[in-house]
């Protein structure tokens, strides 16, 4: 390692699909600045180092790293560990680091069931001796170790500290630039960096405030899946029964899925002081289905209630589509086959 | 535990309604099990999802949520948006494992204070069947798993 | 762990809690086992609510300096008040006082002495908890703009009307028809006294009329209401007359001349003719007419004019618009009154079918002096007297397939009809009814005297009227059938007309004035009270009253009785100059809000608006009742309600489920902290 | 439009003139009924009184064979009595699954299975009136029946009990009376237009019976009805059959036709009487039927009621 005195850049990938990275790789030619800027102490995708180099590494070596991807494995867990260690500032990097992102719907489920998913039942895998990875194997050389796999994806900050955190999946580019810009002044110019703990890189209001579709005051009788419905342009796809989880999410990404006719996914997570991002979404889109009012019979009323919430065909994962792992109930309570009491 | 099980409840009351059952129910010395406790809110329009997923998560085995008739809401029409909000939750619910026994809705006039303490007496047997919901253990499940001091420190490690 | 330092006071209430709750116990307990969590005092007490209990927490705050006090005693509903005074008096914020019920929840409906003790630890654990994050609220005063409004010009109308003006405060009475008087002006004699209604009414209408308090707004309607109790804005559309009230003197030369006459639907029920330009009857209170336009010749096809070329005073402006003017009102009075059940849906009476069929109201006409037959009682042609008439009761009352209640008023009506038929033909009278139900002052004296006037009464329901003659005898008269219960046989009897006593039913736009006031109404549409015996003439909503049969079905003295309660409550209001409000209230974090405006039609109160500028919406603390809907249901927690936030009542519920339940016995553990 | 079809015993036997008129009208109305296959007695009004369970397994294997045979599950019972047994039999079980149960124990023998619901069955009239519809009708009128002044006559079963809500009104319904002012007849009010024809009290007790069949033609020749249409095989079979009957029995001497409501449409649609079965009846609607103007009557306008005479009540409202 270069002792030039240049600020020390990690960027880790745990349980995550890569799209961070690439993400990191979207702020375009700024990327030159950031290698100017910075040495690199870790990344895997775009150097060559081992974890031994890391573990050699002085403790808070790393002036910054990003860490991205969620808690799936030991490997994740003791990573995140080592990280935490040897950084000065350790910034939870995307929703899957964050809140467990789409990773962490597996959390409906259990280990079992994913490796039967991943690695028997699925079309694409030829895996005749039914074959499932093993945290020891024993071959004629000796034992082969694997990490071994959750049955609970965890979010970062459930096993180190976090001192920030940028959502999105992926955070948008300039969200990211504008983050390094910060940190490389306050390493450079000792300027100010943000309180510990805190969300950076994005909105403290819903998205909502970004949005530039007309809002008004909300009924809505049935709800449509995108595939459903060509929504109007100028208007709330929530008033127009599309699913979006804008009003719960923060802000930060400029409103993208609305502004091309398809509601927020919810990828930057809740706003501040939620605790449960689904739960968030949940009470505010059923509070303004238009069924019940005084003179109707319950029955009746129930009856319509069912048929409205039939057309949210996946309720929990469409609003813990991204936060499961920071969720209150963190995962679903199933048995060894994924199979849940509740849904008998 | 060889004892018999004990569930704990936690019940959301209407501070109109249901609660003022609870009181005659007192009044009338309607006993009921002991396994309830209850939460006074102005109304049933007022429960956030996430008290019943902290009660859940909180080491409840099941919550009761209670309020006026449909139609008889002190404030009109609020308690519909309770029942809207509990047919989704209900749904998300199942989604999560929870079983449908272990959180209900209960309407409950001022003056119901027998049929308040009949439906928790009922509600207390019927999640006493279920047994224990432990979220605690559910969601520490699988993830137990300390990592040696020797790893993060770098000593010998294998792979 | 919090800075508070909490009291923690736990009630014997002689045995009641403690016959049942280790008190003792459970005050050492909570000194000890809550140290952590801010309790610096718990003592138990006989008797909490008495002075002596009362005084021990004003001392201890006074000398201990508590910031926070938990009274663990009866229910709130019965002492929340009388903790909250006494910390007040100790100069503490009377919202800092958290009262938990061990003895409704608690002693009273457990035997289990250890698991009840238990229960109380937990309760108290969570009251603490959730009393360390309360904060310091004061009431909101607001004032109560003297001036009442009341909608509906009925005898209910008019009394509270007269009561509030006389008393010195201006009234705004609004009618939807032409005059005041409602359906009492429509009826000839009044039961059971059987003085005429016209001339106890019309006087009381006259003074309505001239009274200097009073604006008299008729052939108007309320569009809309907004603001709060004392401080109510209220639009009201003066519909056109086409007739300028300034010119017109009511010498009625107008309705003379003009030549299109139509069915009076409304004042004569059908029975009778009206003009096209009119006004419903001689004593119509105002006397100024007016042009109903569906009919007038002129608006139907331009040319007429008639009463304008003979108008004396030249009053006559077919160019006259709908005027809409807005009002200020501090309390409203709801006396919209009811419509007459439509006897044409029970098909098997004949009504509308077989001439001489008649409804309550169309008889009321009849034998009124000033109605279409100048109080003769004849047949549909207008000439042939009866000399048998069978009044049919509860016409669409007391009878699942229309309305289950009974609408009270019909036995005595039947009763007065089959009276005035002997006084004034003679003929014979056959009643049939259910129950006959003549509670009340003189009623039932009444239906002595009808007995032996001689009127026949077969209890049975009805079964048809027909005009199918079966049996000589029969032919040319409607034949009533019917199964006297009382003898038990299947009656056929012959009679020149009949009479249908038809049920009073809530006025048909019933549910959308409701909605419009924010009130609430029953399944059929009857205005809800507040409470049923207690508060007969409040609603639920802060300074709306109702009064008459809008509330649900009454005869005349009840009505001028809750006209006159509910006038005596605006005045008590008014007198008082301002109310104070329960500050549990939400309101809205204005930086957090998107405007996303999820909220804004949540508010059956219209509390929420949205702030076009801003773009957040806005919670009115006035019109706000606290009910916590919006806070639940705001995405991004931009709302929070004092008293009732996520912090206070996750912080109860955190404190209940510290101390865990642990088995059938009772015998108790005490379960480690949960982290909630 | 494909409906099941169940023609019920006595549109075999005393009825024919029904079965042969409906099927006349049926396809230019774009109707086609498909007769279910193997169908049996539905008990009429008797079976049910002596043994329920035998009735309700009765009627019930027609509506499995029904919900076997015919796709949409819609089945048409031109009979009154059949009619209501399938219709209240399926209403009954699916109110009481005990009820199913047993009925399906007894219908297994035979190798099938009803499941409650799954039939929806209907009236002629109904199909008649609400699937093909007034305007549709009056279309397909090329005779109007002008001048015919009719009574319509419902009888008691159609419109009782009121459990489906079949009827506007099933103390004073009015479908029939629609259908005929759309034929260009004219409808005299009938009073006693739901009230009993006295079913099989002719078998029983023949003063009952007679007392209420003389009811009917009284009040419908007081209201000078040239005849009396009807919808239901026993209405029709006690007023044509039995008014000799009646005429011996009281002295009167009525004449006063029976027709079914398909004959009538089928004569306005312009077919012959040969093809509607007409001629077959007892008391020969001939004489009625040639009252038939070829021109609509010209109406003399209601003279205005002497002045002093009240209004009538307006026809608004629900009524």
């Amino acid at each position: 390692m270069s002792e030039n005195g240049k600020p020390k850049f990690g960027m880790y990938w745990a349980a995550s699909c890569g799209g961070c990275e690439i993400a990191v790789l979207n702020i375009g030619e700024h990327i030159l600045d950031v290698d100017a800027v910075f040495d690199i102490a870790l990344w895997p995708v775009a150097a060559d180092f081992k974890y031994e180099d890391v573990r050699n590494y002085p403790d808070g070596y790393i002036d910054i790293c990003l860490f991205n991807g969620a808690i799936r494995t030991s490997e994740n867990e003791e990573i995140a560990h080592l990280l935490r260690k040897k950084s000065k500032v350790l910034v939870a990097f995307g929703s899957c680091a964050y809140e467990g992102c789409i990773p962490a719907l597996s959390n409906f489920t259990s280990k079992e069931a994913t490796f039967k998913a991943a690695y028997l039942d699925n079309p694409s895998t030829d895996n005749p001796d039914g074959v499932l990875p093993q945290t020891v194997t024993e071959v004629p050389e000796g034992e082969l170790y694997l990490p071994e796999f959750y049955n609970t994806v965890k979010a970062l900050s459930d096993v180190v500290e976090v001192d920030y955190t940028i959502p999105g999946c992926p955070p948008e580019p300039h969200q990211i630039w504008a983050v390094l810009q910060a940190v490389v002044a306050a390493l450079t110019q000792g300027a100010e960096l943000p309180p510990p703990g805190s969300i950076i890189g994005a909105g403290n209001v819903a998205l909502c405030e970004e949005c530039e579709r007309v809002k008004s005051e909300k009924i809505i009788e049935r709800f449509y899946r995108p595939y459903e419905i060509t929504p109007d342009p100028e208007i709330c796809l929530l008033e127009q029964g599309m699913i979006c989880m804008g009003p719960a999410t923060r802000s930060g990404c400029g409103a993208l899925c609305p502004k091309v006719g398809m509601g927020c996914r919810g990828c930057y997570g809740p706003l501040e002081g939620v605790e449960d991002h689904g739960a968030r979404m949940l009470t505010a889109i059923a509070s303004v289905i238009d069924v019940g009012k005084p003179g109707e019979s319950e029955d009746e009323i129930n009856r319509k209630l069912e048929e409205v919430l039939d057309t949210i065909p996946d309720p929990a994962g469409t609003f813990y589509r991204f936060s499961m792992a920071r969720s209150i109930l963190k995962r679903a309570k199933v048995n060894g086959d994924g199979h849940k009491g509740g849904a008998q | 535990m060889t004892e018999q099980f004990e569930p704990l409840i936690i019940g959301f009351t209407c501070n109109w309604c249901s609660y003022r059952a609870a009181d005659l129910a007192g009044t009338s010395r309607k006993q009921y099990p002991p396994n309830i406790r209850l939460i006074r809110l102005m109304c049933s329009g007022r429960l956030s999802p996430e008290f019943v997923l902290k009660a859940l998560q909180g080491g409840a085995d099941g919550v009761m949520i209670t309020g006026c008739h449909p139609g008889e809401c002190h404030y009109l029409e609020q308690n519909f948006k309770a029942l809207r909000r509990f047919a989704l939750l209900k749904r998300v619910l199942a989604q999560m494992g929870i079983e449908p026994e272990r959180v209900r809705l209960v309407w409950a006039s001022a003056a119901e204070g027998v049929h308040l303490a009949q439906e928790i007496t009922d509600m207390v047997e019927a999640v006493r069947a279920l047994g224990p919901l432990d979220w605690a253990g559910v969601a520490s499940n699988g993830s137990a798993h300390a990592i040696p001091a020797a790893e993060i420190v770098g000593e010998e490690v294998s792979a | 762990m919090t800075e508070e330092r909490i009291g923690v006071y736990v009630c014997h209430c002689g045995s009641n809690i403690a016959g049942v709750v280790d008190v003792e116990g459970v005050a050492e307990w909570a000194r000890e086992a809550l140290k952590d969590r801010g309790v610096v005092i718990a003592r138990d007490n006989k008797f909490m609510c008495s002075t002596l209990g009362q005084e021990l927490i004003e001392n201890d705050i006074e000398k201990e300096g508590l910031t926070r006090v938990v009274v663990a005693a009866c229910s709130p509903h019965l002492h929340e008040g009388t903790f909250r005074t006494a910390c007040q008096r100790a100069g503490l914020n009377p919202y800092l006082c958290e009262l938990v019920s061990i003895r409704e929840h608690v002693s009273w409906v457990h035997k289990d002495k250890a698991v009840a003790t238990q229960k109380a630890k937990a309760i108290i654990s969570g009251g603490v908890e959730r009393v360390a994050l309360h904060e310091p609220l004061e009431p909101l005063h607001v004032p109560i703009h003297s001036s009442t409004l009341i909608v509906g010009g009925g005898i209910a109308g008019i009394q509270a009307a007269l009561e509030i003006a006389d008393s010195g405060y201006p009234v705004y009475l609004v009618e939807r028809e032409p005059s005041i008087g409602g359906h009492m002006a429509q009826f000839d004699k009044t039961f059971p006294t059987l003085d005429c209604a016209a001339c106890i009414l019309t006087p009381k209408m006259a003074t309505v009329g001239s009274h200097p308090n009073i604006n008299l707004l008729t052939w108007s309607e309320v569009e809309q209401v907004d603001g709060y109790v004392g401080n109510f804005t209220v639009t009201i559309r003066k519909k056109a007359r086409y007739v300028n009230t300034d010119l017109c003197t009511g010498c009625g030369i107008c309705e003379e001349k003009c030549p299109k006459k139509v069915v009076d639907e409304v004042f004569e029920a059908g029975l009778g003719y009206r003009k096209a330009v009119y006004t419903p009857f001689p004593q119509a209170v105002p006397k100024y007419p007016v042009i109903d336009v569906d009919n007038c010749t002129y608006f139907e096809k331009g040319t007429c004019k008639a009463c304008e070329k003979f108008c004396p005073t030249g009053a006559i402006d077919f160019e006259q618009e709908d005027e809409v003017i807005q009002v200020e009102v501090g309390n409203i009075i709801l006396a919209t009154g009811f419509d007459l059940f439509d006897a044409r849906r029970i098909s098997q009476y004949g009504y509308g079918r077989l001439a001489n069929v008649f409804t309550s109201l169309e008889f009321e006409r009849m034998c009124n002096a000033a109605g279409p037959t100048n109080g003769e009682i004849v047949l549909r042609d207008g000439v042939t007297k009866p000399e048998s008439v069978a009044i049919i009761h509860c016409v669409g009352s007391r009878d699942k397939n229309y309305n289950n209640y009974c609408s009270v008023i019909c036995c005595m009506a039947s009763l007065k009809f089959a009276h005035l038929v002997e006084e004034r033909t003679g003929a014979e009278v056959y009643n049939f009814y259910i129950d006959m139900r003549t509670a009340f002052k003189d009623y039932d004296e009444f239906y002595q005297r009808v007995l032996e006037e001689g009127a026949h009464f077969v209890r049975g329901r009805v079964a048809e009227v027909t005009d199918a003659a079966r049996m000589p005898g029969e032919e040319g008269k409607l034949i009533v059938q019917a199964e006297d219960t009382l003898i038990g046989k299947q009656r056929r009897i012959p009679v020149d007309m009949v009479v249908l006593a038809a049920g009073l039913e809530p006025r048909h736009d019933s549910k959308e004035v409701a909605h419009k006031f924010g009130i609430s109404c029953s399944a059929n549409g009857w205005f809800i009270e507040k409470h049923p015996k207690l508060d007969p003439v409040a609603t639920m909503t802060e300074g709306i009253f109702i009064a008459g049969v809008a509330q649900g079905p009454k005869d005349i003295p009840a009505s001028v009785a809750q006209g006159a309660a509910a006038s005596a409550r605006v005045l008590g209001r008014i007198q008082q100059g301002e109310i104070a409000l329960e500050p549990v209230r939400a309101s809205v974090i204005e930086e957090r809000c998107s405007g996303c405006r999820i909220c804004n039609n949540l508010c059956p109160f219209n509390a929420i608006s949205f702030d076009e500028e801003k773009k957040v919406s806005v919670i009115n603390a006035a019109l706000c009742q606290g009910c916590g809907t919006c806070v639940a249901a705001c995405p991004s927690n931009a709302i929070t309600g004092t008293q009732f936030s996520n912090e206070q009542v996750l912080a109860q519920l955190n404190g209940l489920l510290m101390l865990n339940v642990a088995n059938g016995h009772g015998a108790v553990t005490e379960a480690e902290r949960v982290p909630a | 439009m494909k409906y099941g079809y169940y023609p019920g015993c006595s549109l075999e036997r005393n009825a024919k003139a029904y079965h042969q008129s409906a099927m006349a009208v049926a396809p230019l109305l774009g109707l086609e009924f498909v007769e279910v296959e193997d169908w049996n007695c539905c008990g009429a009004t008797e079976v049910i009184a002596v043994d329920q369970m035998a009735a309700y397994a009765l009627i019930a294997r027609n509506l499995a064979l029904a919900a076997e045979q015919n796709g949409n599950g819609h089945l048409v019972a031109p009979c009154s009595a059949c009619f209501l047994n399938l219709s209240k039999a399926d209403h009954y079980m699916i109110e009481s699954p005990e009820l199913a149960e047993k009925v399906n124990t007894a219908l297994a023998a035979g190798d099938l299975h009803y499941e409650p619901g799954t039939v929806k069955t209907s009236h002629l009239l109904q199909v008649i009136t609400e699937a093909v519809g007034l305007e549709a009708i009056a279309e397909k009128v090329t005779k109007p029946l002008y001048g015919l002044r009719v009574a319509p006559y419902y009888g008691c079963l159609i419109v009782r009990p009121g459990f489906e809500k079949k009827y506007d009104d099933y103390e004073y319904p009015t479908v029939l009376d629609d259908l005929m002012k759309t034929l260009g007849s004219e409808v005299v009010d009938f009073p006693l237009k739901a009230h009993c024809c006295g079913g099989h009290m002719t078998q029983i007790s023949e003063p009952v019976a007679m007392e209420l069949i003389r009811r009917l033609l009284h009040n419908a020749a007081e209201y000078e009805a040239d005849l009396i249409v009807t919808l239901c095989p026993m209405c029709q079979f006690n007023l044509d059959a039995f008014q000799d009957n009646v005429n011996k029995y009281f002295g009167t001497d009525y004449h006063i036709p029976i027709l079914y409501f398909t004959q009538l449409m089928g004569l306005a649609f312009g077919l012959s009487p040969d093809e509607l079965g007409i001629g077959t009846e007892f008391v020969s609607a001939r004489p009625a039927l040639d009252k038939i103007l070829s021109e609509a009557p010209t109406k003399e306008k209601p003279k205005r009621p002497p002045k002093e005479a009240l209004p009538m009540p307006s026809l608004g409202g629900e009524g």
